[in-house]
């Protein structure tokens, strides 16, 4: 079972865990955004539809790879400030280890393969965050 | 061909829409041509798009390399490497 | 921030996921009763006192080798069923890498290092559950 | 030497209690001595205490080997291999 949600809207951590199932192992990842540098807001833009086309594509491979009893991927949009969350996702197995790192092929897959674009506000300047190599090596591990 | 061109973060604000509908000549066959071929259409273009290795691209919301062929196409998006997550 | 909680009571983890906290990255797993081979019932047995020990120990190695801002550990004992959930681990770090790394250290040490034992129930009997063999696999992993 | 000895899952059920009270000789030094000794109180402590292989013990709290000194342990604990998580 797949979930996907891309939302302007807060996303609800309670609310995902109960989705997320109890099937075994459930392994979640959670990103915050985080005040470094003095940002004071994040926009994140995406590519309505092809966005949401990226994220099934991508949790039907975690799926099929680990076996996966649930996946899960919900991505905030939109204007945020630090302490607001912007992505969660969760892999439900029957065993610990499919969990684990099917939760990582998520998260590191996601950063590389879904068109999401982080623009920061600091002051009275905002700047579009630049990919990070370390973002393409992460999800270069994942390749078989 | 008729196709629509969408663009994203850096490349929409530089170029100052979010999207325009073309009329493709047949000898515009890749992504890579395309750009070229919208670099044309005014100074903003031209600058948002100089730096080819900065941009990404997809055909029809498939994500593809910008030597992929556009033949076809109806929606064609050109934009900075993705940065979610 | 270490957070170790043994108890016969049911696992929040709406509560648990908002404790755990929002420092950039968090990264948790949640292990369930599963009813495998017709077990009905799990008890699960510690050793009071050397149980918290063992996990606060756990928590602080993982907080010092990956510069956590908080680590998170409940466990539940006693008499459970399939579908509850028996033990709740989080690690929570400025980057992702690290949180999910501390994440799978918790859970893969926790199987080794703290003094639990279960007891299935299945029709009329009971067994106790024999340590596997990926467990200390799992574990020996982590050693530097 | 005064030390409370405690049992846990099987080896609890097999020797029927939790805990006991024991006075200890100097000559037993170690854990391992300890179960040796622990085996002669009776057949159901030597039955439960047979297979060394499938027995761990913690000396005040802390996981040892089963080689390790008890001398001065307030409380010994005596289990089969953890199962928890």
């Amino acid at each position: 079972m797949i979930r996907i949600l891309v939302s302007d809207a807060p996303i609800d951590l309670g609310e995902e865990m109960r989705l997320a199932g109890d099937d075994g192992a459930l392994a979640t990842f959670t990103g915050t955004v985080r005040a470094d540098d003095g940002v004071s807001e994040l926009m994140l833009e995406h590519y309505p539809g092809a966005t949401e086309r990226a994220l099934q594509a991508l949790a039907e491979e975690a799926t099929g790879r680990w076996s996966l009893s649930r996946a899960t991927i919900v991505h905030r949009v939109g204007a945020m400030v630090p302490g607001d969350r912007i992505v969660f996702v969760a892999a439900g197995a029957a065993h610990r280890q499919a969990a684990l790192d099917a939760c990582a092929f998520l998260i590191d897959r996601l950063k590389t393969d879904a068109p999401f674009w982080k623009r920061e506000q600091v002051g009275g300047q905002h700047r579009w965050v630049e990919r990070r190599d370390s973002d393409d090596a992460s999800a270069a591990k994942w390749q078989h | 061909m008729a196709v629509r061109i969408l663009y994203f973060a850096w490349v929409r604000e530089q170029i100052g829409v979010a999207e325009e509908d073309v009329n493709l000549p047949a000898t515009v066959e890749t992504v890579g041509a395309l750009i070229d071929w919208l670099s044309a259409r005014s100074d903003r273009h031209a600058e948002a798009l100089a730096s080819r290795e900065r941009l990404r691209a997809a055909v029809d919301e498939a994500f593809v390399p910008l030597s992929a062929p556009i033949a076809g196409a109806r929606e064609i998006a050109i934009f900075p490497p993705v940065t979610g997550g």
